[in-house]
């Protein structure tokens, strides 16, 4: 069988390692337009001010030798630009043809374009691929204050990484905290602290509307009028589902790839997961993409055992994530701030605590500061739709653990007989 | 493949597990120096006490490590007997583990200068019986094929 | 220091607990382990701290320290000597203190003569050879149970019907501990042992919790005068039915298991309130003679429909010999003879230290009086109390006991170190208690591995000086006390043991 | 000496002739000798069957004084107990070493003797009576030892080697159809007069080769229905459990057999039903009369001769047909020197019994009678 991956990243590598358990013998190609092996996307901002070199095993994704390992036919630098599902091949920029019998699209994300003017000057930046990071790397030098645009996840950390870099650096927000759809409003308020505590200029409620300058970006104009004289911007208001190629070749596409529980697009030989696809939310309750590592590394694996023949069901999946700013860790995930759920949150010496229960005693999100170590215990409940009326009263004990679940299902999760 | 099988009904909450991992991942791993004279390290497993429950808890080496799906950048893998190890060198302490893992048993050690290490139970590459299961005075912990 | 001592005690502690500060790797194991309140940590000096006086010497802080940094010795107090008054000061004391007779636990630990020390075996040497148990089989079964003085046999067999037997693959049975006194999982080793080794262990007279059931087939049960958990199907499960009248540590008073230890399962196993206490009477108050009791035997003979022997156990006292005599004919159909050294949960000091009699001497008595009166087929000797090893078995049946009940021995094979505290119900070893966390200390699976291994290991020693007296069968060596010498003993006491002296 | 080494303890030897025909003690003396190194010189001694046809009712009394008080103490009390139909010195031959004097006595209990000095008798006890007799005097006159008491039969027996104590008691001159006979290695007791072999009570001889190790549970057994074990000889024990077992118990002898030789526990629980209940009840019942340790025996009896090893066979056992004749003893030369043309020879397996019985015409010719009884 000969097997096509589009995009080179998470999806695809766990992909091409779950065929690899199961199949020694089919060929693998992989494309993609970066000409990097795969790496890890959320070191970016510390490529940027060289924590951590491109010569560094930890930058990447999988060990040097990977694809000759795993006997995979990588075609790197390359894009594809079209493909062909009639006639199963897909074309590249050099006009080179591959055809395959499985396709799978994981061809991730692509910066979302905010409405500024003057995005073209010199001294704005993106950090959404390696190219991206070390351009800025190399105008660091250039800039002394730097405003971030959207305070997300890399957001938020390019602005602590340039900070530590001695930057002076003002981060703008629409919304009014940080990590808008992943914190509340109190979860945030520890990161502001960090932030403010670096230095960092917060804006919060207001967004750039335009940048200007004549060669090089001189000043930064804010919706409510504000002006900041800056050398230096990054752009970082998201990513969305790269669906171009998709929506071309005539699949199904709504926000991302549209996809069934079998990581099946409408063409039943084409397959996609990760960032540009749209699979199940649990919390959410509808398809919708949720670009996130775990996600994408679980997507990947499953759209290739499916691809296999193995039919093998995506149970969905929720968003969730683990940040460090400054001296503050969090992890929260699924819905994290509703009117509508019961909620349970405490808050004492730098630790916090949040919880959120819908009627049918089912835990639907959760955000845990600084005491973050038993989360996954939540994230499995969550997954499984765990009923945690007799157990939610000790959520918000700092020694949550273990020794609170009910003996029985203690017994039989630890010996690993309830998956 | 063997995993450690915890029987609460035997945890007499003695701490010896940890203390014998302390040492274990120790550089001397002599218990004396461990302790006392260098960095010590922490324990891979935890002793958890709510009367009359106590239980030792750590890593249960899942068949689909939901910790080595979050990893950023590969450093938590199976190794070659098949155990979910992290690659200290490698690890950025982004705690994507800690969120994914179910039983919650992946610890922070944020001792390291720059980078915060996922700290978990490793099966002690170095012995035939891990040291928790050894040190067990009442065989709450056992090597069995779970 | 976080407590105070109670200055109002006027005793000096006991114990000293020695830790050698470099060894102390502030580990904690001994403070989770001391459930005497002894031993604690203090984080601002970081240091374990020990309050001396709530020792009670157990061992447990230093058997669980993984750097051997702990030691307890004994803290002999250095009032002025005094032969008359030493060892009785600190009684004194006590019972002005508090005004309470103190109450004791496990055997007499007074100086009294051990018997069986002054006994030596004899061996074969030349004119008959030696047996190697390792090539040659060896037999230790025995059957307990009246046996008839002869049997008929006719051309198609067997004639005459025996009456029951229970059948001990080694006579060693575990004696009379309930279910109340010792924790769940102390009784489940015991219960798990008895099976392996295909003997039999003893509820005690707290009932039987419904989960031992299984153990049917191994299990004797106890009628004592307070009938905790007497019912049907309790008889029922028993291969044998032992009524108590005594016991060796306690001669002539009843038990008390304190409401403390009266837990939901307790409750319910002994059918009684849970938190009150359990008082067995001193007498059974259906059984004021001789002839009552032997009412009760029959009355429990008839309930089973005469499928299980009847035990009567009774406290060596003076005149043993005749009571045992009379409970011979009162148709019991085993006598159990518990010695003075014969452990307890729970008894007054006075009466632990001061009454009884050892059991070589009543084992050797009643053996005699029953054979004198020609009845002694009609009844099996059960020899308990104070048996220490396996020695002390082979020697008891040669002084003519058919099996052994061991129980203090048990409980030190599964971690027991004597210190004496079983009525607290705070042992720290996890045997007699009932708190769920402590009880937790003995895993079962260890436990009746370590029992079982006991036993194997007495059941080789007895065969291998079985196999020095060139005897491959138990019943050739029960009631010979010719293979016996004494040493050390006045004619008198070698006239009562029925032993010759050494040389003779 | 030679003799100092190379040692295996005690000879027997034993033959019936089933027919009844009587045979000399020739032969037995010939076959027991030639065992020489079987024995030291310190015991010997014959039991003979159908010796005293002219008294065949009465009790035979072989008895042993050391001294003539005890002769005098011992009639006294013969002469109040039993009716005396004839007594005298036993036929010796002159012998250098010091020697107790013998005296044989047929008695039969008297009736009339009941009131005050003994207690009530009645004639189908009178075996009985006569154990008790032999008890009292054994155990209650000093000098005085009954070294045997059946009927139609006799014990001779010394301190010697086998040739000098026939010699002695003249045994070339008796006729009996069953002999059996021993040659001492003793180790447990002292050589004396009384403790040579066979030892015998009323029509029970027992020759034994080997050592009870389990005597003292033995003793204490036979202690409590009335046996006292004056000899601190295992054979003495072997003796009075046969007593008591076939005698009062009335075992069959293969039965007895299984008490003293029994099977295995492990044998036993892959036995039949029935043979599992049986041979666990007499193992649980008869456990205080399991011979234990090494032993070959050879049972002189009223009308037979039995032979029987130790559960495990630690000494040795040979038995011989031929015709009429069965022979048994500790070594198969000492059969072949007395008679050839074997028509079987065999070494009997362990606890497995030998019984050689009178026929019945011929045990009716022998004892006039053709009930048998085993004493």
């Amino acid at each position: 069988m000969k097997i096509v991956i589009v995009g080179n990243s998470v999806a695809a590598i766990n992909a091409i390692e779950a065929i690899r358990e199961k199949d020694k013998i089919s060929s693998i190609t992989v494309v993609s337009d970066e000409n990097y092996r795969a790496y890890s996307h959320p070191l970016l901002p510390n490529l940027v001010i060289g924590e951590v070199s491109r010569s560094e095993d930890r930058f990447y994704y999988r060990r040097p030798g990977f694809y000759e390992e795993s006997k995979v036919n990588a075609i790197l630098g390359k894009s594809v630009i079209k493909v062909n599902p009639k006639n199963k091949n897909i074309e590249l920029n050099n006009s080179e043809k591959v055809e395959y019998d499985k396709l799978l699209l994981a061809c991730g994300g692509k910066p979302a374009k905010p409405l500024i003017d003057g995005l073209e000057l010199e001294g704005v930046h993106t950090l959404t691929n390696i190219k991206g990071a070390d351009k800025l790397r190399k105008d660091l030098k250039n800039i002394n204050h730097c405003v971030v645009v959207g305070a997300g996840l890399i957001g938020s950390k390019i602005a602590e990484k340039l900070a530590k870099k001695r930057v002076k650096v003002t981060l703008v927000e629409l919304a009014r905290r940080v990590l808008f759809p992943v914190l509340d409003d109190k979860g945030a308020d520890f990161i502001h602290s960090e932030l403010k505590g670096l230095g960092i200029n917060l804006i919060l409620n207001d967004s750039v509307k335009a940048l200007g300058g004549s060669n090089r970006v001189e000043q930064v104009i804010l919706n409510s009028g504000k002006k900041i004289n800056a050398d230096g911007v990054v752009v970082a208001v998201g990513v969305s589902p790269n669906i171009d190629l998709a929506k071309d070749a005539g699949l199904k596409v709504d926000k991302g790839v549209v996809v069934n529980d079998y990581m099946q697009t409408s063409d039943e030989s084409i397959y996609a997961a990760g960032d540009v696809a749209q699979a199940y939310d649990i919390v959410y309750g509808a398809k919708r993409p949720i670009p996130i590592l775990p996600l994408a590394a679980k997507q990947g694996r499953i759209s290739a055992l499916n691809i296999l023949g193995m039919d093998v069901k995506y149970k969905g999946g929720f968003p969730m994530n683990s940040i460090t700013i400054g001296g503050t860790s969090f992890i929260s995930m699924g819905v994290v701030d509703s009117d509508n759920l019961e909620v349970l949150s405490f808050e004492r010496d730098g630790e916090y605590r949040k919880f959120l229960i819908d009627e049918d005693n089912r835990l639907k999100g959760m955000i845990l500061v600084n005491n973050i170590e038993k989360a996954g215990i939540f994230n499995w409940m969550i997954q499984n739709k765990f009923d945690v009326s007799w157990i939610k009263d000790v959520f918000l004990n700092s020694d949550f653990g273990w020794k609170y679940f009910n003996k029985a299902f203690r017994v039989l999760r630890l010996d690993r007989k309830i998956k | 493949m063997k995993t450690v099988k915890i029987r609460e009904d035997n945890c007499i909450f003695c701490h010896l597990c940890e203390v014998a991992c302390i040492v274990e991942h120790s550089q001397s791993k002599d218990i004396i120096k461990a302790f006392k004279r260098e960095e010590k390290p922490i324990a891979r497993c935890t002793v958890e006490f709510n009367y009359p429950v106590s239980l030792s808890v750590m890593c249960r080496h899942c068949d689909d490590a939901p910790c080595i799906e979050a990893c950023q950048n590969g450093s938590m893998h199976r190794d070659d007997r098949g155990y979910v190890v992290v690659d200290s060198d490698t690890c950025v302490g982004c705690w994507m583990c800690i969120m994914a893992c179910p039983y919650g048993v992946i610890k922070r050690d944020t001792r390291r200068e720059m980078w915060g290490l996922s700290t978990k139970c490793d099966f002690c590459p170095d012995r035939e019986i891990p040291a928790c299961v050894e040190a067990c005075p009442n065989e709450a912990l056992t090597l069995e094929e779970l | 220091m976080k407590w105070m001592k109670n200055l109002k005690s006027y005793v000096p502690p006991s114990f000293v607990v020695e830790r050698d500060d470099y060894r102390c790797i502030r580990c904690k194991a001994c403070v989770e382990q001391c459930s005497f309140d002894a031993t604690f940590y203090d984080d601002e000096e970081d240091r374990v701290w020990t309050w001396n006086a709530n020792c009670v010497g157990c061992n447990r802080c230093a058997a669980i320290c993984p750097t051997d940094a702990i030691t307890v010795r004994r803290a002999n107090p250095s009032y002025r000597y005094n032969h008359n008054w030493n060892g009785h000061v600190d009684g004194l004391k006590k019972r002005a203190i508090f005004g309470g007779t103190p109450v004791v636990s496990m055997g007499n630990d007074k100086p009294y003569p051990i018997y069986w020390d002054h006994m030596l075996l004899n061996a074969s040497q030349v004119t008959n050879p030696s047996i190697d148990p390792l090539r040659e089989p060896m037999e230790l079964k025995t059957f307990l149970g009246r046996k008839p003085d002869s049997i008929s046999v006719g051309d198609n067999g067997l004639k005459t019907k025996l009456a029951p037997q229970l059948e001990l693959d080694i006579p060693i049975m575990f004696a009379a501990m309930s279910y109340g006194a010792l924790s769940y999982n102390v009784i489940e080793s015991l219960g798990r042992a008895a099976k392996e080794m295909g003997t039999y262990y003893n509820s005690g007279e707290g009932g039987l919790n419904k989960d031992h059931y299984k153990f049917k087939g191994n299990i004797i049960v106890q009628v004592a005068s307070g009938r905790f958990g007497v019912h049907k199907d309790y008889l029922d499960v028993g291969s044998a039915i032992e009524i108590k009248i005594g016991q060796g540590a306690k001669p002539g008073i009843g038990g008390h298991l304190p409401g403390e230890k009266v837990s939901e399962t307790i409750s319910e196993t002994r059918m009684m309130p849970k938190g009150s206490d359990a008082i067995s009477p001193a007498p059974h108050h259906d059984v004021y003679s001789i002839e009552d009791l032997r009412q009760l035997i029959y009355a429990l003979k008839e309930s089973t429909e005469y499928k299980k022997p009847v035990a009567v156990k009774i406290a060596c006292v003076h005149n043993v010999a005749a009571i045992a005599s009379g409970i011979a004919r009162a148709g019991a159909d085993i006598i159990v003879l518990d010695g003075f050294k014969g452990g307890t949960g729970a008894s007054p000091q006075v009466i632990r230290d001061n009454i009884g009699l050892p059991l070589e001497v009543s084992l050797a008595v009643v053996d005699e009086r029953l054979r004198q009166e020609g009845i002694r087929q009609y009844v099996s000797l059960v020899a308990s109390g104070g048996i220490r090893n396996s020695m002390d078995v082979v020697k008891a049946i040669a002084l003519g006991a058919d099996a052994v009940y061991i129980g203090t021995a048990a409980l030190i094979a599964i971690g027991c170190t004597m210190c004496q505290q079983c009525h607290t119900g705070k042992c720290a070893w996890g045997i007699s208690t009932q708190d769920p966390h402590l009880s937790k200390r003995v895993n079962p699976d260890m436990a009746s591995k370590r029992l079982v291994n006991l036993l194997e290991v007495w059941a080789l020693e007895i065969k291998e000086t079985m196999g020095a007296m060139g005897i491959n069968s138990i019943e050739s060596l029960r009631g010979s006390r010719l293979n016996l010498r004494g040493v050390g003993l006045n004619e008198k006491e070698l006239e009562i043991l029925g032993i010759l002296p050494a040389g003779e | 000496m030679e003799l100092a080494k190379d040692i295996s303890g005690c000879g027997i030897a034993g033959f019936i002739n089933t027919d009844g025909e009587r045979i000399s003690g020739v032969d037995i003396v010939d076959s027991i000798t030639l065992m020489k190194d079987r024995g030291n010189g310190l015991g010997a001694g014959f039991a003979a069957y159908g010796i005293y046809p002219d008294f065949k009712e009465f009790y035979a009394l072989h008895v042993m004084y050391n001294d003539e008080q005890a002769r005098k103490v011992t009639e006294d009390y013969l002469e109040r107990k039993v009716h005396i139909e004839q007594h005298g010195g036993m036929p010796t031959r002159p012998i250098k070493k010091k020697r107790p004097i013998f005296f044989v006595y047929f008695v039969q209990p008297r009736e009339q003797s009941t009131k005050g000095e003994s207690e009530e008798f009645r004639l189908e006890e009178s075996d009985e009576f006569i154990f008790k007799l032999v008890m009292f005097i054994n155990e209650n006159i000093d000098g005085a030892f009954v070294i045997s008491s059946g009927r139609n039969m006799g014990v001779f027996k010394g301190v010697g080697f086998p040739d000098e104590i026939a010699n002695f008691f003249r045994v070339d001159e008796y006729k009996a159809y069953c002999w059996t006979a021993h040659n001492r290695f003793p180790t447990n007791t002292p050589g004396w007069w009384g403790g040579a072999h066979p030892f015998s009570l009323l029509g029970w001889s027992v020759v034994h080769n080997g050592e009870i190790s389990s005597y003292g549970a033995n003793k204490r057994y036979l202690e409590m229905y009335g046996y006292k074990c004056t000899q601190k000889t295992d054979t003495e024990v072997v003796t009075y459990l046969l007593d008591l077992l076939v005698r009062k118990h009335n075992l069959p002898l293969h039965v007895v057999a299984k008490v003293f030789s029994p099977p295995l526990w492990s044998e036993i629980e892959y036995m039949s039903d029935e043979n599992r209940e049986l041979y666990s009840a007499l193992r649980t019942t008869y456990g205080g009369a399991m011979l234990n340790g090494p032993f070959s025996i050879i049972v002189g009896f009223r009308g037979g001769m039995f032979g029987l090893n130790d559960r495990i066979k630690l000494r040795p056992l040979v038995v011989a047909k031929k015709g009429f004749n069965v022979y048994m003893a500790s070594e198969e030369s000492a059969i072949r020197y007395i008679a050839d043309d074997l028509d079987e020879v065999y070494m009997p397996k362990a606890g497995e019994p030998v019984i050689a019985m009178l026929t019945d015409e011929a045990y009716a010719k022998v004892y006039g009678s053709k009930e048998r009884t085993y004493v």
